[in-house]
């Protein structure tokens, strides 16, 4: 778990938390923030609710939070209360407490607020609120900015809400509707994978979830986004009980000519890191993952990566890192497999796409040796081969269908696993023939003789 | 395979028509290949005609392949030779079909661009005879190398032959130089002149084979070949095919002893191995163009002592001469076929000078061609 | 003897003669013996001095162009500037004295009736003087030295040329008593031109050809020669394998005087190395300018030239290479070259990239025959 | 003048004024120089008597000597005194004077001491006296070295005799006779320069006069001496009142191997140098003057010039230096050419020398084109240019008398002044030759044609 060094980081940790128990919950439900300003004296007052309809909470979760001390030890601008009120299906009441989260953990204690009735109505959901001393604007755009990227995942069941109030203008009030499954929906039995693709394709033609609907003057033709997923599973364990990796990847083919929503910059890949459901960012096990992958072998290149998180992890065991680290790759490099496999001609290797230069040019040559021939026999079996059933087939024809024929092979070669590859049959013992070549031999009158013309 | 050699070795050459039904058959499997989606790949055989082996039983003599190679579509510079080799391929075919000779740089001019330089065409030429089972000029091709370097090789003596409707009557004048035609499979009649042709009472008795034109024009000067029953012909340092299928015509035609004469240093000896052995190039068609039955004439190292050369004309050797004979020395054909050469190459190495053949005439000009070739001859001094 | 030496002697005043003859050997002994006896006399004359060499220079500043009033070709020609060989000069010493070295070795050679190579000689000078001749080049120039002092040339000295000519096509050759050669049958090798000057000298030429086709390379001349070209074109095509020797352009020369009407075109390569070619034929030059200026002939240029261009494909074009452009600059500061084939320089330099022959080869290879018959046709050569 | 430094320099001095009376007297004259140690203290002392029968002295010479006041002024060992004992041989008395020569020139005066009568005998003389507390040895060496050189002038009136009396071996008495004109007499009427000349030879026979015979054993033949003479004169003024430069140079040829008295160091050059006929340091005017010979020209090269002589001699005028530097210099160079002229083949320049070395090759060469002819007739006349008669010649006769001949020009024309030099007549005449390029044009031979020249 994250190490939290600000409230707003706590205030997001607060809402993956009731996103996680929304998600858990079976039926439809909704979280609301509500940021709320008051400026009774010259300090800034601001309220943070995070509520959500989702099963209640078990409390530990609060309990476990942890702070950095160093970052919040001397920070006056938050007092560390945290009002938690929650109740299960099955509660009567709707129990409230108080936490102090300056302590540390294992001296944290709940301080039990009195409890309300819930009057025999059956529902459940939670409330964490606390008060800091800051503006609302360093909360408001980070909260939206995550919630776009919890929009990935694609969560049908979650509605989320978000009321901003200020203090310098009463009565103003902002509200921010998140609903996943708006613009593609999905079926309710889509698999987590199938949501993650989705909702990333809808990232995307959003812009980055900022659009409300895909971005049409960007991406005219559905063609292109191209995308591949892979999942890969701890396969020593169940697979129920296991760490699981999916990775979704999508290459979006817009050129700078066409589009004009996007910056030089925006050219850039964007890596998204889930963690259980919850966006966050990417640990450096999963980065030295993504470094490790080969790319050159899918044509990319790998530039230099900036992790854009500051949260520091709590260091997990060696064996965890490895197997996440081997994970991620894994999953990745099936992501990318499946985006070449689904798309031809996508993500070949920058071997490939050298020797698929040559094809044109072999085409046209192999095209010749068959137009060329005065055997007509000849001819006609070759196009048969080729699939042409007449005499009087056009030479351009022929080229461009041999052309295809090598084009594929060399795709088709490229896919295959790299092992076999690079056993490339030489079976020609070469070395033995270290001899100095006799080659500057000085012969009066020839003047660039040389013996290789023999 | 082994089958395959073996009867190609005795076979006649094949006629164009025979390769442009091998180039229909390669064509079509390519095809075949890629329609089926298979990876296509060229397996081209690989010859050499000696190996470093000193002491084991290599089978370098057996003139079968020693290796093969396989082109495919996986690396990128197989792909750039099966892209030579295929529009090399179809120039040939061309060629073949409208029986027409194009020069190696002809063919480098088609596409400049794609072969990049020369020796790329040179070497896919190579592959394609080794493909085709054939040689060099089966292909129609010949060797112009960039235009202007090519020198006909010259002969001289007791001989009568033809190419095409041009006749070669060196006989009537055996100490004048004729140029050797390019295309030797045109070459026909050739024959010493018998005993019962009225004006002539003598015939060749053999063949001289001299390193370079300045001794061939030493020779001529001295008319040796009117002194001497006996042709004598040169390459103008290393043979061309011509000059070697010519010299392998001639010695099949007329069964007549040959020797060779070179100078006594690492180029020589190579030369003179390029004679007997064939060039390592051109190894997998060894066998159409070596000479196995030449004999070393000369010069050898023990003749400087042995003639009182002046010693103005023995040059020290470089250290690259002796790295030249130190590699030369580990070719496994002289310890097995020419154990007598390989000794006379130590003695080379060992002595560090060399010397070239006109070092025999700076004394007396006529030396060469009075006494050192007829007591060489006479005397059988020759290994 | 002594009415040989007698003209031999007047040879030396004479004022007119600035080449280099072709003399069978019982001319050029008595020339060495003029230059002994005046050696001699000035040595043991009351003054004794030893005689400077002269030397005709063979430097550019020492060249000359007629611009010949009857006919329109100018040919390059030495003057009568000389560089001496004194051995009083101690840079020069050496150089004075294997002069006299590399005659006496001729003297001999001449005197036995036989003829050696360059390097025999040089053989024969390092065993009798080796401190004189560390390598070859400085027997070769003193060859060229002893040319320039006795002026004739060196094959007259006793020493062999080979060449590396070819011809082909329409015509006949015959040697003195020997049978007549067609040079129509002889294969795409063509006919070999004897280094034997003498013997070129006395060949019986006869032809029924219209062109004469000089060839810059060899490949060029084999292609032509198989396609039998001349049958289409009555032709003869003659090659020199790149620049050209005296053997071949001796040849050409007695051709150009045995048949005058037939015009004589070039095909060479585009690039600078192509039209000095060319114009080592035109107008010979000065490096060989004793031996050879006498064999100027009036070559027109056929191709390639920069309207053929459009024929080759741009990626057989190649850039120029820096020694392409130190030629461009000195054909382009000779006063001989015509002014069109300074343009088709300067669009040389200009367009940085050259072309060989080979390259109209993309259009097949018999488009060379047809390319060259439709610029004959259209009469266009410059 | 020289400034004085030592009682030695001193006492070399008094002799070579000494020297000169004697030249001066139209009689025979002796100079007698007697050293006499005693010892009566710990102190040496050392009584110098310089006397002489030539011509009186004026005292002036002794009045204006110059002593450096920085090397006399703190010398214990000498008190500065000077006895002078003279008479002309038209006075009556022998005068006698005590001069001290501490005191700087101006201020210096003679006292007179008690004069002698000479009862009437007619003589003139002078003796001059000094003590010194020195020992005897730093004097007898130098003082001798002194006279052998000054025999190589040759003045045949002056009889020199040294005496040497140690104190430490009373009664010991050395005495050395120095005669001029011994061994290779010349007549009274000899010139000063063959006096020279003859006493140079002398010296280099006696190896520096050191031997009072000719050295058998280095100089067996009369030609191993090769002398030459130069004399140069003021020309502006007339002859008699001008400066005369006169210079002997003697090359001796004695190799190392067959002579056994000559160690390697005596193979050096030895410069001598006389002023007003006496052995003196080389000015650095003539030095520079030497210096300033182009030796080279004459096959030789200057070595290092070790000067000597360590008198300081007092300036003269730029003008002075410049005429004697010019003197010097074409005396030198008088006595080179007359060297050169004298003896065939000495002193040729290195340039002719060099050259000189290829006459052998390039006469073989040419007897060979001569001899190997099959033309008899041309040999006739080759034969008669060399002036032999007969057809019968052989080739080693024909060879020498080419190689001599062509010696012969090499050595004349390197005599011949500079400027007539070059000029040699062209072999084959042609009086219509344009002016001929001297330059050494080399030819680039056919072989790498160059198409740079059309
Ligand atoms: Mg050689
Ligand atoms: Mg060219």
């Amino acid at each position: 778990m994250n190490i939290i060094i600000s409230p707003q980081q706590l205030s997001l940790h607060l809402i993956s938390s009731a996103f996680q128990r929304c998600r858990l919950s079976e039926d439809l439900c909704k979280l609301s923030l509500t940021l709320r300003e008051s400026t009774p004296s010259d300090l800034p007052n601001l309220q943070i609710s995070v509520s959500d309809t989702g099963i209640g909470s078990s409390l530990e979760e609060f309990l476990d939070l942890k702070l950095s001390m160093e970052a919040f030890g001397a920070h006056q601008e938050w007092d560390g209360l945290l009002i938690v009120t929650t109740t299960s299906i099955c509660d009567d009441e709707i129990h409230s407490y108080r936490l102090g989260l300056k302590e540390c953990v294992s001296e944290r204690r709940l301080t039990r607020l009195p409890s309300r009735p819930k009057n025999g109505v059956k529902f459940s959901g939670t409330e964490a609120c606390l008060s800091v001393s800051e503006t609302v604007d360093v909360f408001v755009e980070e909260i939206k900015r995550f919630l776009q990227k919890m929009l990935i995942l694609k969560i049908p069941s979650v509605a989320i809400q978000l009321v901003v109030e200020r203090g310098d203008t009463p009565g103003s009030r902002d509200e921010y509707i998140f609903l996943a499954n708006e613009c593609n929906p999905l079926p309710f039995s889509a698999s987590n994978l199938e949501r993650l693709k989705s909702g990333l394709e809808d990232y995307v033609l959003k812009h980055g979830n900022i659009l409300s609907t895909q971005c049409h003057s960007c991406f005219l033709t559905p063609e292109t986004l191209k995308v591949g997923s892979g999942m890969a599973c701890q396969t020593e364990s169940s697979r129920n009980t296991g760490l699981v990796m999916e990775a979704v990847i999508i290459i979006s083919e817009i050129s700078e000519q066409t589009s004009n929503c996007f910056s030089a910059s925006s050219a850039k890949t964007e890596v998204l890191y889930f963690k259980e459901f919850s966006s966050c960012a990417i640990p450096q096990s999963s980065l030295n993952a993504l470094r490790s992958v080969d790319w050159r072998s899918y044509g990319l290149t790998l530039g230099s990566v900036e992790n854009q998180g500051s949260n520091v992890m709590i260091p997990s065991t060696r064996a965890k890192i490895q197997l996440e680290r081997n994970l991620t790759k894994k999953a990745v490099k099936l992501a990318l497999d499946d985006l070449r496999d689904k798309h031809a001609g996508v993500l070949l290797s920058a071997h490939a796409v050298k020797i698929r230069g040559y094809a044109p040019d072999l085409a046209k040559t192999i095209a010749g040796l068959i137009l060329s021939s005065n055997d007509s026999d000849f001819q006609q079996r070759c196009f048969s081969f080729l699939g042409f059933q007449s005499q009087g087939v056009g030479g351009e024809l022929v080229e461009a269908c041999i052309k295809e024929k090598i084009i594929s092979v060399i795709e088709m070669n490229d896919k295959k696993p790299h092992r076999s590859k690079d056993v490339a049959p030489f079976l020609f013992e070469d070395d033995s023939f270290q001899e100095p070549e006799l080659l500057d031999y000085e012969y009066e009158g020839a003047d660039d003789f040389s013996p290789m013309d023999i | 395979m082994e089958g395959k050699y073996q009867r190609r070795r005795f076979s006649r050459q094949p006629e164009p028509g025979d390769l442009l039904k091998r180039i229909r058959e390669f064509t079509r499997a390519l095809v075949e290949d890629l329609c089926n989606g298979r990876s296509p790949a060229i397996s081209i055989d690989r010859f050499s005609n000696y190996c470093m082996n000193s002491d084991s039983t290599c089978c370098c003599s057996s003139d079968l392949p020693k290796g093969r190679e396989i082109l495919t579509c996986q690396r990128e510079n197989h792909v750039h030779r099966m892209d030579v080799l295929l529009r090399v391929l179809l120039i040939v075919q061309k060629l073949l079909q409208e029986n027409k000779h194009g020069s190696k740089r002809d063919i480098y001019y088609m596409h400049p661009a794609a072969f990049s330089e020369q020796s790329v065409v040179d070497r896919a030429i190579n592959d394609i005879c080794i493909l085709l089972q054939c040689s060099r000029h089966n292909l129609n091709v010949v060797s112009v190398g960039n235009g202007y370097a090519s020198e006909l090789m010259l002969v001289m003596g007791w001989l009568r032959f033809s190419e095409s409707e041009k006749k070669f009557g060196c006989i009537n004048r055996p100490s004048t130089a004729y140029s050797i035609p390019v295309h030797v499979e045109e070459v026909k009649g050739i024959q010493t002149v018998k005993k019962h042709d009225l004006d002539v009472v003598s015939v060749a008795q053999y063949i001289i084979v001299v390193e370079k034109e300045s001794v061939f024009q030493r020779l001529a000067n001295d008319q040796f070949c009117n002194k001497n029953r006996c042709v004598v012909i040169t390459g103008r340092g290393y043979p061309d095919i011509p000059t070697r299928r010519f010299l392998r015509l001639l010695i099949d035609t007329l069964h007549l002893p040959a020797y060779c004469l070179v100078d006594c240093d690492p180029y020589g000896f190579d030369i003179l191995s390029t004679y007997r052995f064939g060039s390592m190039q051109m190894a997998y068609d060894a066998k159409f163009l070596r000479v196995p039955e030449i004999k070393w004439l000369g010069v050898f190292p023990s003749d400087s002592e042995k003639y009182c050369l002046p010693k103005q004309c023995l040059l020290p050797m470089t250290a690259e001469d002796k790295r030249k004979i130190e590699a030369m020395l580990r070719r496994c054909y002289l310890q097995r076929e020419v154990p007598k050469w390989r000794l006379e190459l130590e003695v080379m190495l060992q002595r560090g000078v060399k010397f070239e053949i006109e070092a025999l005439s700076a004394r007396a000009l006529s030396f060469l061609s009075a006494e050192y070739l007829p007591s060489k001859i006479q005397g059988g001094i020759y290994i | 003897m002594e009415a040989s030496r007698k003209s031999a002697m007047a040879f030396f005043s004479d004022q007119q003669l600035c080449y280099a003859d072709i003399l069978p050997p019982s001319e050029v002994l008595p020339r060495i013996e003029v230059a002994v006896l005046n050696f001699l006399r000035i040595l043991t004359s009351p003054a004794p001095a030893i005689s400077d060499l002269p030397l005709i220079a063979r430097n550019s500043s020492n060249g000359r162009v007629n611009q010949g009033l009857l006919t329109e070709v100018p040919w390059i020609f030495l003057a009568r500037s000389f560089c001496t060989r004194s051995l009083m000069r101690a840079n020069a010493t050496k150089a004075f004295i294997r002069v006299w070295k590399v005659m006496e070795m001729c003297s001999k050679i001449l005197a036995q009736e036989k003829r050696v190579t360059q390097r025999e000689l040089f053989y024969k000078l390092i065993c009798d003087s080796p401190d004189y001749f560390p390598s070859q080049k400085e027997a070769n120039r003193t060859i060229q030295d002893v040319v320039a002092l006795l002026r004739c040339s060196r094959y007259s000295l006793g020493i062999m040329a080979s060449s590396r000519g070819l011809v082909a096509g329409r015509l006949l050759l015959q040697e003195p008593n020997q049978e007549v050669v067609d040079c129509s049958i002889c294969g795409s090798s063509g006919h070999a031109i004897s280094g034997d000057l003498n013997l070129l000298d006395k060949l019986i030429l006869k032809t029924d050809a219209r062109y004469i086709i000089v060839l810059e390379k060899h490949a060029i001349f084999q292609r032509l020669a198989e396609d039998r070209v001349f049958n289409q074109i009555p032709s003869i095509l003659i090659t020199a394998k790149g620049y050209p020797d005296i053997a071949t352009r001796f040849l050409l020369h007695r051709m150009s005087r045995a048949f005058p009407e037939l015009p004589i075109l070039a095909l060479v390569d585009w690039n600078p190395a192509g039209l000095a070619i060319l114009c080592t034929f035109k107008y010979g030059s000065i490096g060989m300018g004793l031996e050879a200026y006498r064999y100027a002939c009036n070559v027109k240029w056929l191709g390639l030239r920069g309207d053929d261009l459009e024929l080759i494909l741009a990626e057989s074009l190649v850039p120029l290479k820096p020694k392409d452009l130190q030629i461009a600059q000195s054909l382009m500061s000779s006063d001989t070259l015509q002014e069109k084939y300074k343009q088709e320089l300067a669009l040389m330099v200009e367009s940085g990239q050259r072309a060989e022959l080979e390259a109209l080869y993309c259009h097949g290879y018999d488009f060379l025959g047809k390319f060259i018959a439709k610029k004959i046709v259209q009469a266009n050569y410059v």
